[in-house]
């Protein structure tokens, strides 16, 4: 099964990697997707998500484009916890802060809101994220500081300030159990969010949610693969050690908390724009635990499992709405107990536990299995 | 079957069939079917969204029991979501149950409701709200019924100048829709009577409120306007009359819970605490209020969750019958201009014949009822001073939400 | 000694933790091209030298000069920058990357392109990683490596893990190297392959090596000369004749067996 | 008797790391186990302790028992209390317990003797006791890898797995460690040596094992493998023909790869 | 100056039962490095089952009696059902990463608290505090009855607690096991033992905890959200040591409630309900100090 190669009769041009593939070059093996299962695999994943809105449901695509938009900000949250290892359970925080920032400078001038009337969105999303990834960088020294549980209960404090300040900062929120509308998704006058004669609304939200998250995916992607990526792994495995590689920690966590910050004010300022509307209770500590779920159930520290973990997470209650339908003599009765209602929620945190029972690696894990077994196909091991 | 002789002009709603409603009544009526989104399980109003969505099946059941509306039973129990009290949820099970129903006969709460409202405007849905805050008196789409916190409050100040002589209020309360809402109308009322004011804002939890009493207790305001959760409500009038504080509390729509009355702090709410709302308590003798406890029959704890539930739901009645039995388009868009041009609802007593009344220009209701603790009443509350408008709201220009934000 | 100056040189190194004195007024220095090992018993303050060198503890006295300049209070990462590498007594790989992206994080400091080109990536990002990715085909080459190639560390053998490491310490192209126990817990065979590597290195890349080690065997063969440490403490500094035969050395270390 | 019969062990479903391996450890008895790196001696001292599971490792095939009884699906904890230990590889210190902590949780099943095992192993190695309120993490490799020793002898197994006692330690200290091997022996207890110094494992054992990629090579008593011709080449770097003193400098190591594969 | 003692020993009550919520952290913490989630969920089901008791028990031997017996057969029910989550959800995670089992409880967290919700009614359920909001008078302090309760219980608790763990081998083990599950077991530590323990006993800490936050206005559905302040008491105390979880709640409970007395008068600019985000910035600014708290151990660090 394993190939050696012994000095002199291979020269270094022509490397057999261990594993099936024989490349030619660095440039191929260092390619995106440097294998033809890759290749077709992530082909297929991206035509199945451009015909989605041709063969879906509304309310479904409606659903995906949200999960998309959670896949950005998971992707953010698995580049400072998946690859750089800080833990961080202030992913919300900063998702109000990109969700505020968006929705002021897209807001009208006129409205009880703070808003600059800005709807171009080339404007208004790099603009959260910058803002974002601005109180990312300043919370970043925190990092340098504490380790493990104390910086995630630390970033879970930033959260329950956050939530404060937004809650009394009620001319940029609208206030506490109110709230304001959020950015308009408009570009190049463009408006994804009014329907038109050809698209839906949720069609057109759809694809822009889609295409965006594929830009940030391949960003992401890119990331991990390149230098800083490396670094951020170094960091994560052994920060002693990365040190003695030459890589500076405050300044590589600072990085780290940057770039995920920019993507979760990204996935704030995007998110909602698909309902249009949001309030300040909405950047709260289950928020952030849903991002950890989400990159924990992709399995950490990979694009392709964050997207699915945040596809996982978020189609789930869509899901468990469902399911008690198939479950008789459970009551639709409100007033009873148990009824579908509480049977929804109840297989919302079972099925979380049983998924990570049967698969704490994750959906990457499972993957992984799956490759495995047909890698060795027809032999067990 | 569901040959409908009356309906030629075909109905071409969303949410309307011909067929009869799962389980029907009248198996020879047409379906329309409401959806209902409402805080079911574990958000924080799920003790008043479960007995408001009981209390709404009822209501449509007696409907459809008497004959259904021109035509169509109407089905409220098909379509019943629940939104965790989280605007992005609410507005994820609209969008699907949306090209089912032909209206909500229930959207709890405001941030919520905010949510979905552009999306409504859009697609001509109209709503009933569970929600009392004073933002819906300028929304064409939502059927709101009786008064709203902000005057509720106004009145509730009002009542005490003119009985107590009170010379100072003090409004205590979540910030924002609901107890920024009731602030806002304690603080015009003030104003009015020229007497002091001052607000004091708190969170939920029990634990949270020791601020907000040892305010209480310090400044001893005459009286306090409370716009919190019911045990939140326990928690400040108990321990606040605990440390002394002898003024009056004047509770909000949602701050009453009768479970309260076994709480430790069920002597001081005996003693210190009244409610104001638009309507009367589960127990008041009306027309409309004793339809209720019928159709409810046996319920384990009467709750005015049930109350309200059933309140709101007349504006919606109306607006279908007008509707069917009017000359309309059979869409939406047609319901819509129908709730335009509704003239009267017929609340059955439960709220003053004005209150139905539509054709005015503002259309604001501006009449509360204040009750007082009474452990036999049924869920706890009796009337104290029926419907009334106090100075401050008949002078007030409310052109508005109340609260500022 | 030679007309060139020491690569290193430590002038009477203090280091204590509450109450422990791990190093007490150590002085060395290693010349261009010198193969030094450091040997004491466990716990005579090797490794903590070593820590001194590389900028991860600071001594409460002492100077440490690296290629003619100070470096004391220097940050770990600048230290490496100026190009001390090592390996480490218990493997302090990144164990969940593969053996190749550990020895580019040895390149690190030679890869000059930032966070905006990684998102790019094609253009000139792209052409770095290539012209990185060809160096350290060169070291897998030059360590046997190949067929550990795209593995996560964390899986490998401890022997290949150890030489893995060391990969990742030439990757930094070293102008000092410091090894760590490199044949700790290695067969036979694998400690002549290490020795073999140990001794190219020093040969073809002209890189001066420090080395602790207790395997007697290797120390006395490779070393051109060696310094013994007791409780921090200098004993003696010499060839390997001059160390195997010095009586405190005998009687602190090495025993009677590998003497006699 | 502590026995294996015929395992096979497969790591993560894929991964087979030992091939029907048989070894015996007799009571009283000290047996040396060598092999290189990868070999799979850890593997087999984990088959038999149950550690298997925290490896997503399973036996396959085959069997462990402790005289005669099946240890498979006996819980880690379980086979302790039945008195075999093992002394995991890689010294595993509790890093940020104190020193005398850690060697209490040593003596976790034995609390009775736990007052007189401490002071055996202060006496043994005494930088531990200067050290005792030091925590473990700070210490040096070699003291970590004595307090790992240590924490093994505070309680009086009846058998004794030690995966390279000796990693890391200076060469007065390997000594120190095999007479304590020697007198942990003395007592009764049997111990399963797994070394890459195989020079001193040998030079106690009674008998001793060889293993390559996951099976037994060699089963021999110790004094046959230390005549062993290619035992004495690849293990203790002795020629064919030469006397003990003939020992090939490292210098002198060629270029190419010398490998040995055992046929078997 | 009486106001302001008042203050501080109503902050000491409520603060106690931080205190107990954050032992109950603290212990699973020490046991299996994970932070459970799921102690919320406990918390309430412990205060339903008081609630459920109370009345249940009938007659009142004597004031008290009833109250304090139920608290303690909820705690022993409530450390049953920890047990059960314990022995089906976090022991095949023996070994596993610490944030997969994490995101478990909160899991669990959900399914149980939405389970107990249904036994809570749409009410709030009264508790069934013989003392209910009665006061008394100490040193010209007027003080609640409620608030000395907590303070004795949480007195009696942490004295039960620290005897044990200085008696039985346990307290070691539990560390051993977080560090090194491995090398715990090869020291004849039960890891699972270990486990199931600490789960047990952080559940009857969550159902005497939420027993007396019951005691103000009886349990509702959102008690539960108190338990989330034991988090920054944990981490102000230092997250593995239990004098830490024991300070960190008092200090909190303390500060909760001076800020909760004096900021509307001192920062009013701070906005209203300071109190509530003061258990964070206090944490935040011990940390700013001593980064593993005021009594956490040092990451080992070293190379
Ligand atoms: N960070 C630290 N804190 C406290 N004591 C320390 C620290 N680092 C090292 N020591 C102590 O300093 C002494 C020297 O340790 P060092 O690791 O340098 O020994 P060494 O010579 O490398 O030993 P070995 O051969 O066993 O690796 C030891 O006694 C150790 O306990
Ligand atoms: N947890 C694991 N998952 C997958 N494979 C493993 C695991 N542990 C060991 N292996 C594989 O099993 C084989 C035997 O490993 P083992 O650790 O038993 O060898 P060893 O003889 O103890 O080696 P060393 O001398 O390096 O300690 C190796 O090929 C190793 O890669
Ligand atoms: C749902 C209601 C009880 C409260 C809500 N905030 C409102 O708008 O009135
Ligand atoms: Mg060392
Ligand atoms: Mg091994």
């Amino acid at each position: 099964m394993t190939t050696t190669t012994r000095p002199g009769t291979a020269k270094v041009s022509t490397k057999v990697s261990g594993r099936p593939g024989f490349y030619r070059s660095y440039s191929q093996e260092l390619a995106l997707f440097n294998t033809r299962p890759k290749q077709v695999g992530v082909a297929a994943v991206v035509v199945l998500g451009l015909l989605g809105p041709f063969v879906l449901e509304d309310a479904l695509l409606r659903t995906l484009a949200i999960a998309f938009v959670f896949a950005i900000g998971a992707l953010g949250l698995n580049i400072v916890t998946g690859l750089a290892g800080q833990v961080s359970l202030g992913h919300a925080f900063f998702l109000g802060i990109g969700a505020y920032t968006a929705a002021a400078i897209s807001g009208d001038p006129d409205g009880r809101t703070i808003g600059f009337g800005i709807e171009e969105m080339w404007v208004w999303l790099p603009a959260s994220g910058l803002v974002a990834a601005a109180f990312g960088v300043a919370v970043a020294p925190l990092a340098t500081r504490l380790r493990g549980l104390y910086l995630a209960i630390v970033t879970l404090g930033l959260v329950f300030i956050g939530e404060h300040v937004f809650r009394e900062w009620s001319h940029l929120t609208g206030g506490a159990g109110v709230g304001r509308s959020a950015a308009t998704p408009q570009l190049f006058g463009f408006d994804f969010s009014q329907g038109t004669e050809m698209f839906s609304r949720e069609q057109q939200l759809y694809l822009l949610m889609f295409v965006l998250m594929l830009v940030f995916a391949l960003g992401a992607r890119n990331l991990a693969r390149s230098r800083v990526g490396r670094a951020f792994s170094a960091v994560r495995d052994r920060d002693m050690a990365a040190e003695m590689m030459s890589i500076d920690l405050p300044r590589t966590k600072a990085l780290a908390f940057g770039i995920s910050s920019f993507y979760a004010g990204c996935a704030g300022g995007l998110l909602y724009t698909v309902s249009g509307f949001f309030d300040p209770a909405s950047f709260n500590l289950l928020l952030s635990v849903q991002f950890i779920a989400m990159v924990l159930i992709g399995g950490a520290g990979t694009v392709g499992g964050t997207i699915a973990g945040a596809l996982f997470v978020s189609l789930l209650p869509t899901l468990t709405r469902e399911l008690p339908n198939f479950i008789p003599l459970i009551s639709r009765q409100v007033t009873e107990t148990p009824n579908v209602f509480q049977v929804e929620q109840v297989l919302y945190g079972l099925l979380i536990v049983v998924f990570l029972l049967f698969e704490p690696r994750g959906l990457y894990g499972i993957w992984v299995r799956v490759r495995t077994y047909w890698k060795s196909w027809p032999f067990s091991y | 079957r569901g040959g409908d002789p009356e309906s030629d002009g075909a109905i071409s709603a969303p949410g309307v069939t011909e067929e009869a409603c799962p389980d029907a009544v009248n198996e020879d009526n047409g379906c329309i079917y409401l959806g209902t989104i409402s805080d079911l399980t574990q958000g924080p109003f799920a003790p008043l969204g479960v007995p408001i969505t009981e209390a709404q099946k009822a209501f449509w059941e007696r409907v459809n029991e008497d004959g259904g509306i021109g035509g169509y039973d109407i089905d409220v129990t098909e379509y019943v979501r629940d939104n965790l009290y989280n605007p992005e949820t609410h507005a994820q099970v609209y969008s699907e149950i949306e090209p089912d129903v032909l209206a909500l006969a229930q959207t709890l709460g405001s941030p919520t409701t905010l949510a979905i409202l552009e999306q409504m405007k859009g697609a001509d849905v109209i709503a009933a709200p569970a929600s009392w805050t004073s933002l819906w008196g300028f929304e064409d789409n939502i059927l709101e019924s009786g008064s709203s916190y902000c005057v509720d409050a106004m009145n509730g100040v009002d009542y005490y100048v003119e009985q107590d002589d009170i010379t100072s209020v003090m409004a205590v309360g979540f910030p924002g829709d609901y107890g920024g809402d009731a602030a806002a109308g304690a603080e015009m009322a003030a104003e009015a009577n020229g007497i002091d004011f001052t607000s004091i804002e708190t969170a939920p939890g029990q634990e949270a409120q020791s601020g907000a009493i040892s305010a209480i207790v310090r400044q001893k305001p005459d009286l306090v306007i409370l716009g919190t959760g019911p045990t939140e409500t326990a928690v400040i009038v108990g321990q606040a009359a605990a440390q002394g504080y002898q003024g009056q509390f004047l509770g909000s729509s949602p701050t009453w819970n009768p479970a309260l009355l076994a709480s430790p702090a069920g002597p001081a709410l005996e003693a210190l605490f009244n409610h104001v709302g638009p309507w009367g308590s589960f127990g008041t003798d009306t027309p409309g209020h004793q339809a209720m406890r019928d159709a409810l029959g046996e319920v384990d704890q009467p709750n005015d969750g049930y109350t309200s539930g059933w309140a709101w739901s007349y504006p919606m009645k109306a607006a279908l019958e007008q509707w069917l039995e009017g000359d309309y388009e059979g869409t939406r868009a047609g319901l819509l201009q129908a709730v335009e041009d509704l003239e009267t609802v017929d609340f059955e007593g439960m709220l003053p014949e004005e209150a139905g009344d539509r054709t005015s220009e503002n259309d604001l209701f501006l009449q509360s009822l204040i009750s007082s603790v009474d452990p036999d009443a049924p869920a706890g509350l009796a009337v104290e001073q029926d419907f009334f408008t106090g100075p401050s709201a008949e002078a007030a220009e409310i052109d508005g939400a109340c609260f500022e934000g | 000694m030679s007309a060139a100056s020491p690569v290193v040189q430590l002038d009477d190194v203090h280091l204590s933790f509450k109450g422990v004195k791990a190093v007490n007024g150590v002085s060395l220095h290693v010349e261009p091209g010198e193969l030094f090992a450091i040997i004491g018993p466990n716990g005579a303050g090797k490794t903590s030298l070593f820590n001194v060198i590389s900028g991860v503890y600071q001594p409460q006295e002492g100077r440490v000069r690296f290629q003619g300049q100070d470096v004391l209070g220097r940050k770990p990462s600048d230290i490496a920058r100026r190009g001390v590498a090592r390996t480490f007594q218990n493997i302090a790989l990144f164990e969940h990357l593969t053996v190749t992206d550990n020895l580019m994080l040895g390149r690190h400091q030679h890869i000059g392109y930032g966070w905006p080109s990684a998102f790019a990536w094609w253009g000139r990002a792209k052409r770095e990683e290539i012209v990185h990715r060809r160096f350290c085909e060169e070291i897998v080459d030059f360590l046997e490596l190949e067929q550990w190639r795209g593995m996560p560390v964390g899986l490998l053998p401890y022997g290949v893990q150890k030489r893995v490491e060391l990969g990742r310490a030439l990757a930094m192209e070293p102008k000092l190297l410091l090894l760590d126990e490199p044949v700790a817990g290695m067969n036979l065979e694998e400690t002549e392959d290490m020795a073999r590597f140990v001794l190219d290195i020093r040969d073809e890349l002209d890189v001066p090596i420090i080395m602790v080690e207790h395997d007697m065997g290797l120390v006395m063969d490779l070393a051109d000369r060696i310094l013994v440490v007791d409780f921090g403490t200098p004993i003696t500094t010499g060839t390997p004749d001059e160390v195997q035969r010095h009586p405190d050395v005998i009687r602190a270390y090495l025993g009677q067996e590998l003497s006699s | 008797m502590l026995s294996a019969r015929n395992l096979e062990v497969v790591y993560d479903d894929v991964v087979l790391a030992l091939r029907g391996v048989s070894l015996d450890v007799p009571d009283g008895r000290i047996v040396a186990l060598l092999g290189a790196n990868g070999a799979g001696k850890t593997s087999l001292l984990r088959a038999l302790t149950g550690l298997l599971d925290v490896h997503e490792g399973e036996i396959t095939k085959g069997s462990v028992s402790l005289d005669g009884e099946d240890l498979r699906r006996t819980a880690p904890e379980a086979v302790v209390r039945k008195g075999v230990r093992q002394v995991l590889e890689g010294r595993r210190v509790f890093v940020e317990l104190s020193i005398e902590d850690n060697l209490k949780v040593g003596a976790h099943t034995a609390r009775a003797t736990m007052a007189e095992n401490l002071d055996r192993v202060y006496s043994l190695f005494p930088v531990l006791h200067d050290r005792r309120a030091l925590t473990a993490g700070y210490l040096s490799g070699g003291e970590q890898q004595m307090l790992a020793m240590g924490r093994a002898m505070m309680s009086n197994p009846r058998f004794l797995l030690l995966d390279e006692p000796s990693l890391g330690l200076a060469p007065l200290m390997v000594e120190a460690i095999r007479d304590v091997i020697v007198e942990i022996n003395g007592n009764g207890t049997g111990v399963l040596l797994v070394e890459q110094n195989a020079s001193m494992a040998l030079s106690i054992a009674h008998h001793g094992y060889v293993m390559e990629t996951g099976r037994v090579v060699l089963d021999k008593p110790a004094a046959e493998l230390l005549a062993d011709d290619d035992v004495r080449e690849f293990y203790l770097g002795l020629h064919p023909g030469e006397d003990g003193s003939g020992r090939k400098s490292f210098r002198d190591t060629k270029h190419y790869r010398r490998k040995k594969r055992w046929s078997a | 100056m009486s106001t302001f003692l008042e203050a501080v020993i109503r902050g000491l009550g409520t603060g106690s039962v931080y205190a107990l919520l954050a032992l109950g952290f603290v212990i699973i913490y020490k046991a299996t490095s994970v932070i459970s989630f799921a102690q919320p969920a406990l918390m309430l089901s412990g205060a339903v089952v008081t609630s459920y008791l109370v009345p249940a028990m009938g007659v009142v031997l004597f004031t008290g009696f009833s109250f304090f017996f139920s608290v303690a057969v909820a705690a022993i029910i409530t450390a049953i059902l920890a047990l059960v989550i314990e022995r089906l959800a976090i022991r095949p995670m023996v070994g596993k990463a610490v944030f997969v089992v994490a995101i478990i409880t909160l899991g669990i967290d959900i399914a149980v608290r939405v389970v107990v919700n249904g036994f809570i009614g749409l009410g709030a359920r009264p508790i069934g505090f013989p003392w209910g909001l009665d006061r008394v008078t100490i040193l010209g302090l007027d003080v609640q009855i409620r608030h000395l309760v907590m303070m004795g219980t949480v007195t009696l608790v942490v004295t039960a607690l620290y005897l044990f763990f200085q008696r039985s081998r346990y307290g070691l083990a539990m560390r051993a096991a977080a560090f090194d599950q491995e090398a715990a077991m090869t020291m004849g530590v039960s890891v699972g033992g270990v486990f199931a323990l600490s789960w047990a006993i952080a559940g009857a800490l969550a159902a005497i905890a939420g027993s007396l936050l019951a005691t103000g206005a009886g349990v509702d559905r959102q008690l539960w959200i108190v338990a989330l302040v034991a988090l920054p008491a944990i981490i102000l105390g230092g997250l593995d040591s239990l004098e830490g979880a024991v300070v960190g709640g008092l200090l909190i409970g303390v500060a909760e409630a001076l800020v909760g007395s004096y900021q509307r008068d001192l920062a009013p600019w701070l906005g209203d309900n300071v109190a509530l985000v003061s258990p964070y910035i206090l944490m935040l600014a011990v940390l700013l100090v001593r980064p593993y708290g005021i009594f956490g151990t040092p990451e080992v660090r070293r190379v």
